[in-house]
């Protein structure tokens, strides 16, 4: 049984197709990466995942039970936590409130939370920030809060919206080992990125979008070498030279 | 830990507030006899009147009319109203009255906070007030648990002396009363005009939705029910209440032209009245009649700002300018009025100004500002017609506190002024009827 | 993963200190009755009290949820018409007249407003507003709970049981003093409790608190609920307090809007906030009336608008001048 | 009955226009700068005195005034703008709503003090209460002249403004401001300007609408609440920052209010209004034409 199985799922806002009928198994313990250039649908993938946006057509299940258009908080619960591509801290709450409220999905004692947030804080790196309000922390600080805070809810499949960009190399650098970590401790990871050179050796398999189709699925290696992803991500021109340039 | 700093402020901020009145001189205490000068303590009334708020414009005229009141007793006038001539009440050797207003912004709540301050905290010896009957109803019970004299001179809420108060006095007929005065004049004015039954039939209700409306509604309803007077048979074709705060009233009159009926019974502030008269015109509403219950439609700025528009309306009143025919006093009063404000006295100002003169009169012959004095000169209450600026037959209080004597009178606008035309003993004039129609004006 | 800190540990001398302050304090409330002994003083404290309790049942749904509901007057109504009317027409005792009204008011609530949690900010604000005025429209209008003419509670010997006190009133201050601290310790349990960290998230962000598991329609319903389960509760009181009720001076914008006023000028969405913003608004409102407002020319409420626009130099409340480091630094030093 | 119906509806038209018109400043206001003014009917107040104290001491017909009271409304505005809103934009939205309530209790009062709570009216106006009588579909009816010259003014106003707003440079800044005023920024636009502008011609409009209305209404110092609850209905169904919106909410509750409070209960025709508006906006949580948030 595999962890994540979406078959044939299409959105369309308003006669624009975003998502069209796209299909994506994860197994237990992996991490698959989602590319694709600027608009080719990845949020809007995440965000029918997640169910913040009603699915046109097709279907989600996860670890077999069918969660296709559950509200974002039912599909919390049920094992799917996710990040923000912009980050979505809460501004006037401590660092470490910002992850209890994540622990409370699993628990209602507030001593219980507590511990669990200090525990991710430190596990995510944040141990001496757990007192600073949401909104006066740094953007990688922002982005690590978003992780523990996801982390929180003790998801089976974590799924990180961009957690690299705008980060400088040495914070990237954390991040992927934040990410390994993660993967160590049993979850599964959906990573959406941008940044290529991070992404490809920190996944097992790499599933590329364009203009809400799937192009391409396979191991980073052969994806860096696919002529369709080429030319999605660098345009025909790119693709062209590149052509002359191996056949000298 | 900045929790309890806050706490520690917060009672310093309540002992703080507490303390400035405090600070404020309390009624301070009575001189002992030790007359040198003629230096009388004045007697202290407590008036709660609506200054701010939507009746604000009323509540301002009773103030400027209950302070003219004062001012008769304290100085020397020559009217022949008791304390007029003299300086002060000589039965409490010369002490002037000293009206300390509130303000109860037209809410019970604040008339009930308001009266227990100036009891306790002003020392005054009597209340009057407070207009609306709703605020009436609070105050008053604040006087009755602080067992403190309350003259009610112009709420008109018949349920106001049911309470069985032994505080409580009014002096206004109330609307039960007025609705039967109504009912009298109509069976006059058929037979006077010599009209058939079924010509004065059908008869609309509008209302505006707030007690003092809907309780003279009610009492009109229940008296064309019981067929007062003597079997009389009304039909009512329309019972309208409307939001007092809607600035639009034409769905209102269209339903009346829809109702088509014969009379109209009125109960509307001046906000509304002025508005419906407005659109009365402009819509060409043409009843026999209207009837109204005095607030909006006996106020002066009815007709100095609907002009002739004004024309034709029936309305209740306790007072009448043209009645200074037959008692010289109100013309007298109003003139000084008119003089100080540019405006004349209407029947809630009189009746106001009746209230304090006859609690002027209680005071003085209760001889002691004790509450229980005052209460007993209040229930020996026996004041002749020709010391007042009402039409009444006097002032006496029956058991629940009620004026017997009160009664009211039919004014109809002619002219752009009011003329008493019912009952027949004040008529001096003949009413016009029916109402000509607006094309014919 | 990481070792566990032991929580905040409390050291024996601040804890001293501490409940000194607090017992300090409250002993001071209870003395305030008889320091200061007319009736319209006492009168002010309840109405201290009351918009204190009322500002802090508005708290939850308007400060911590970050949903600004302009219609609590309604509900402060509602609950004074269902005591008022339970007694009249059926004999029951107030105080549990006091409870169907909360539970009264919760049901319109949940009828009436959970369509209304999908609007957001000043819709959700107008919209609470209009329903408010709804209610106040119907009930001017309704005969059978007696319209525009109210309803007069009749009067009975005076005893806590019948929730009726004729000649002091102290013991509606008492009454007002307990509730106080009811919701006060509710308030501190919420605030440090799940609910209370939904509640915090929801006004942060919804779309984060959806994403990490948060029933937002849900726990909107539960704030709004407790919230006008209280708020209709301060209703019986006052009903209780002046024995007449009417809903055209019940229940007016002006009251809706003070509701909370109250706690946004002491701080929306802190516990004390309202604490601190009743005595200086509602001490404000009454006592320029009874200076100023005997003259008649609406001085006072010119002072009560001027205090509500001089928030706008003061966003965050009077509880922000606590909050800041300096003044932390300066307590840390006078803590010694 | 139809003649009297037609009337209804007529008288329905007639209303929805004047509180369209008051609506429509609310809109520009809401639009641009995201503030709910719960003040407006506070400043139509003040510009029904202003016109009427131009009557009264100057001999001014409000017809001409509005050449006087409009400018001195939007210096007004401003006035007002500069000394306080400013810092009620950026204040956070609960504490700008309750602010410009209490700047609304503050003005409302301040006109108690300098000018008493009576009502007032103006008797000899150049259009009087003339009315024209019709006949639509075999009835008679009327259509008084000061009720359809406001409606005019306020169509007319609409037309202006939308103008302005679609067609005109400022205009279209105006606009782009309403829509993120970051961006504005970085596009040149000074949008503090135009947040100024902005709420000095919803102040000017509210103005025009005060001036039609001394010409048969009456004028006291809490006359604006009459007017402010219905505008804010019809700005959020219109959509708030919609002109054309703001017009057709207004004429939306008016027909509303007239033939409900005809067909139905008198009394409770603002609960039909206020029931009307809560269903729209449940249902189109954006009003009808709404571009702003």
């Amino acid at each position: 049984m595999k962890l994540l199985e979406v078959k044939g799922l299409t959105k369309k806002f308003a006669g624009l197709v975003a998502n069209d009928s796209l299909d994506l198994e994860i197994d237990q313990g992996e991490i698959v990466g989602l590319i694709g250039p600027n608009g080719s649908g990845k949020t809007t993938f995440f965000n029918c995942i997640c169910g913040v946006y009603p699915v046109t057509k097709g279907s989600v299940r996860f670890e077999g039970r069918e969660i296709t258009n559950f509200p974002a908080h039912k599909i919390c619960k049920g094992g799917i936590a996710r990040t923000f591509q912009l980050v979505n801290t809460l501004m006037n709450m401590t660092a470490l409130e910002n992850v209890m409220v994540g622990a409370f999905c699993r628990t209602t004692n507030t001593n219980r939370a507590r511990e669990i947030a200090e525990e991710l804080l430190e596990f995510s790196g944040l141990p001496e920030k757990k007192d600073i309000l949401g909104s006066d922390l740094t953007i990688a600080d922002k982005k690590r809060l978003e992780v523990a805070r996801a982390l929180a809810t003790k998801p089976r499949l974590l799924l990180l919206d961009e957690a690299m960009a705008g980060l400088n190399p040495t914070e990237q650098k954390e991040a992927v080992e934040l990410i390994r970590r993660i993967q160590r401790e049993g979850i599964t990871l959906l990573v959406v990125e941008h940044v290529m050179q991070v992404i490809m050796p920190l996944c097992e398999r790499l599933v590329v979008l364009d203009a809400g189709k799937k192009i391409a699925a396979d191991v980073p290696e052969r994806i860096a070498n696919d002529e369709r992803v080429i030319k999605a991500y660098l345009g025909e021109r790119y693709y062209a030279k590149r052509a002359t340039l191996r056949s000298e | 830990m900045k929790n309890k700093i806050l706490l520690l402020c917060m009672a310093f901020i309540l002992v703080a507030a507490f303390a400035l009145p405090g600070c404020v001189p309390e009624v301070a205490p009575p001189e002992e006899e030790e007359e040198e000068e003629e230096v009388v303590e004045p007697v202290k009334i407590g008036a709660i009147y609506p200054l701010t708020g939507p009746l604000a414009a009323i509540g301002t005229e009773i103030k400027q009319v209950v302070e003219l009141a004062a001012d008769i007793v304290n100085n020397s006038y020559d009217i022949d109203l008791p304390f007029a001539r003299g300086e002060g009440l000589p039965g409490l050797g010369g002490a002037p009255i000293e009206v300390v207003f509130a303000d109860s912004k037209g809410s019970p709540e604040t008339g009930l906070a308001e009266a227990e301050r100036l009891i306790e905290m002003e020392g005054v010896v009597a209340l009057i007030g407070c207009y609306q009957s709703s605020v009436t109803e609070t105050a008053s019970f604040a006087a009755e648990r602080l067992a403190i004299p309350y003259l009610n001179p112009e709420s008109t809420y018949p349920g106001l002396t049911d309470r069985g108060f032994k505080w409580f006095f009014r002096n206004t007929p109330h609307d039960y009363t007025f609705s039967e005065t109504f009912f009298k004049f109509l069976e006059d004015l058929k037979e006077k005009e010599g009209l058939d039954h079924s010509e004065i039939e059908n008869v609309a209700i509008l209302y505006e939705d707030t007690l003092w409306g809907v309780g003279t509604s009610d009492a009109e309803k229940d008296l064309i029910a019981k067929k007062y007077p003597a079997g009389a048979e009304y039909n009512i074709v329309a019972d309208i209440a409307y939001a007092h705060e809607a600035a639009s009233v034409t769905s209102e009159v269209m339903k009346l032209k829809a109702a088509n009926p014969d009379i109209v019974l009125m109960a509307s502030y001046l906000s509304d009245a002025l508005l419906f008269q407005k659109e009365f015109k402009a819509l060409d509403f043409n009843p026999k009649a209207i009837l109204a219950m005095d607030a909006g439609h006996i106020h002066p700025d009815f007709v100095s700002t609907l002009g002739a528009d004004a024309n034709y309306i029936f309305t209740r009143e306790v007072w009448s300018l043209d009645l200074s025919v037959v008692n010289p006093l109100i013309g007298i009063v109003n003139d000084i009025y008119y003089e100080r404000h540019g405006k004349n006295m209407d029947g809630t100002t009189a009746r106001s100004f009746t209230g304090l003169m006859v609690l002027a009169d209680v005071l003085n012959r209760a001889g002691s500002t004790e509450p229980e004095a005052i209460r007993e000169a209040l229930v020996e209450t026996d004041i002749p017609p020709e010391d007042l600026i009402v039409p009444w037959k006097g002032v006496k209080f029956d058991e629940t506190g009620q004026n017997m004597y009160g009664e009211g009178v039919i004014s109809q606008i002619i002219d752009e002024s009011w003329h008493t035309v019912y009952p027949s003993e004040f008529a001096l004039r003949d009413w016009v009827y029916p109402q000509p129609t607006w094309a014919e004006r | 993963m990481g070792r566990l800190k032991p929580l905040m540990v409390r050291q024996p001398r601040i804890f001293w200190r501490k409940n000194y302050i607090f017992a300090l304090a409250f002993a001071l409330l209870l003395a305030l009755p008889f320091i200061f002994t007319a009736h319209f003083q006492h009168h002010v404290m309840i109405k201290v009290l009351m918009f204190t309790f009322l500002g802090c049942a508005w708290n939850i749904i308007g400060g911590y949820t970050g949903q600004v509901a302009l219609g609590h007057a309604a509900f402060f109504g509602i609950g004074a018409y269902t005591s008022s009317l339970c007694y009249i027409w059926f004999g029951l005792n107030p105080w549990f007249g006091m409870f169907l009204g909360g539970i009264l008011a919760v049901a319109v609530s949940a009828v009436i407003n959970y369509p209304c949690f999908r609007l957001h900010g000043r819709y959700f604000a107008i919209a609470t507003l209009a329903l408010g005025m709804i209610i106040r429209l119907l009930f001017t209008n309704w005969r059978l709970v007696g319209g525009a003419l109210g309803v007069r509670l009749p009067l009975l010997p005076e005893s806590l049981w019948n929730f009726q006190f004729h000649t002091t009133k102290l013991p509606y201050y008492y009454i007002a003093l307990v509730l106080c601290a009811l919701i006060f310790a509710i308030l501190y349990k919420i605030e440090r409790s799940k609910l209370g960290f939904y509640l915090r998230a929801i006004k942060e962000s919804e779309e984060a608190a959806r994403s990490l598991g948060i029933d937002v329609a849900k726990y909107k319903l539960v704030a709004m609920s407790i919230s006008v389960f209280f708020t209709a509760m301060a209703g019986t009181l006052y009903a209780q307090y002046i024995l007449y009720i009417d809903p055209i001076s019940l229940m007016p914008l002006m009251t809706s809007i003070l509701i909370c006023v109250v706690p946004v000028l002491g701080g929306a969405g802190t516990l004390w906030g309202p604490a601190l913003g009743a005595p200086i608004l509602l001490i404000a409102i009454e006592y320029s009336r009874a200076w100023l407002g005997g003259g008649g020319r609406g001085i006072d409420y010119m002072i009560v608008g001027a205090i509500m626009v001089a928030i706008i130099f003061r966003p965050g409340g009077l509880t922000s001048f606590f909050q800041g480091p300096r003044f932390r630094q300066w307590w840390r030093r006078i803590r010694g | 009955m139809s003649e009297l119906f037609i009337q209804v509806v007529i008288e329905g038209l007639l209303w929805g226009a004047i509180y369209a018109l008051v609506a429509v400043g609310l809109s520009l206001i809401w639009g641009v700068m995201g503030i709910l003014n719960l003040a407006h009917g506070d400043f139509l107040m003040l510009g029904m005195f202003g016109a009427y104290w131009l009557a009264i001491l100057l001999g001014i017909d409000p017809l001409i005034g509005l050449l006087i009271v409009t400018p001195a409304m939007f210096i007004l505005g401003l006035g007002i703008y500069k000394s306080l809103i400013t810092r009620i934009v950026k204040a956070p939205r609960l504490t700008a709503l309750l602010a410009t309530f209490g700047l609304g209790i503050f003005l409302r009062n301040l006109a108690h003090f300098l000018w008493r709570a009576d009502y007032r009216m103006l008797g000899d106006t150049l259009v009087g209460d003339r009315v024209i009588t019709v006949s639509i579909l075999g009835g008679t009816n009327f259509i008084s002249v000061p009720k359809l010259l406001a409606a005019g003014g306020s169509l007319a106003a609409t037309a202006l403004l939308y103008w302005f707003i679609k067609r005109t440079k400022t205009g279209r800044a105006l606009q782009a401001t309403a829509m993120n005023r970051q961006s504005a920024a970085l596009m040149g636009i000074d949008t503090e300007r135009m947040y100024m502008l902005a709420y000095s011609l919803g102040i000017a409009c509210v103005g025009v609408a005060g001036t039609l209305l001394t010409n048969f209404f009456i004028i006291f110092p809490e006359v604006g609440i009459m007017f402010v609850l219905f505008a804010l209905v019809a700005v959020t169904i219109g959509g708030f920052g919609s002109i054309h919106g703001a017009l057709i909410g207004g004429l939306i509750i008016g027909l509303i209010e007239s033939v409900g409070g005809f067909v139905g209960i008198p009394a409770l025709k603002q609960a039909l209004v206020f029931a009307v508006f809560v269903i729209v906006v449940v249902l189109r949580p954006r009003g009808l034409f709404g571009w702003a948030d």
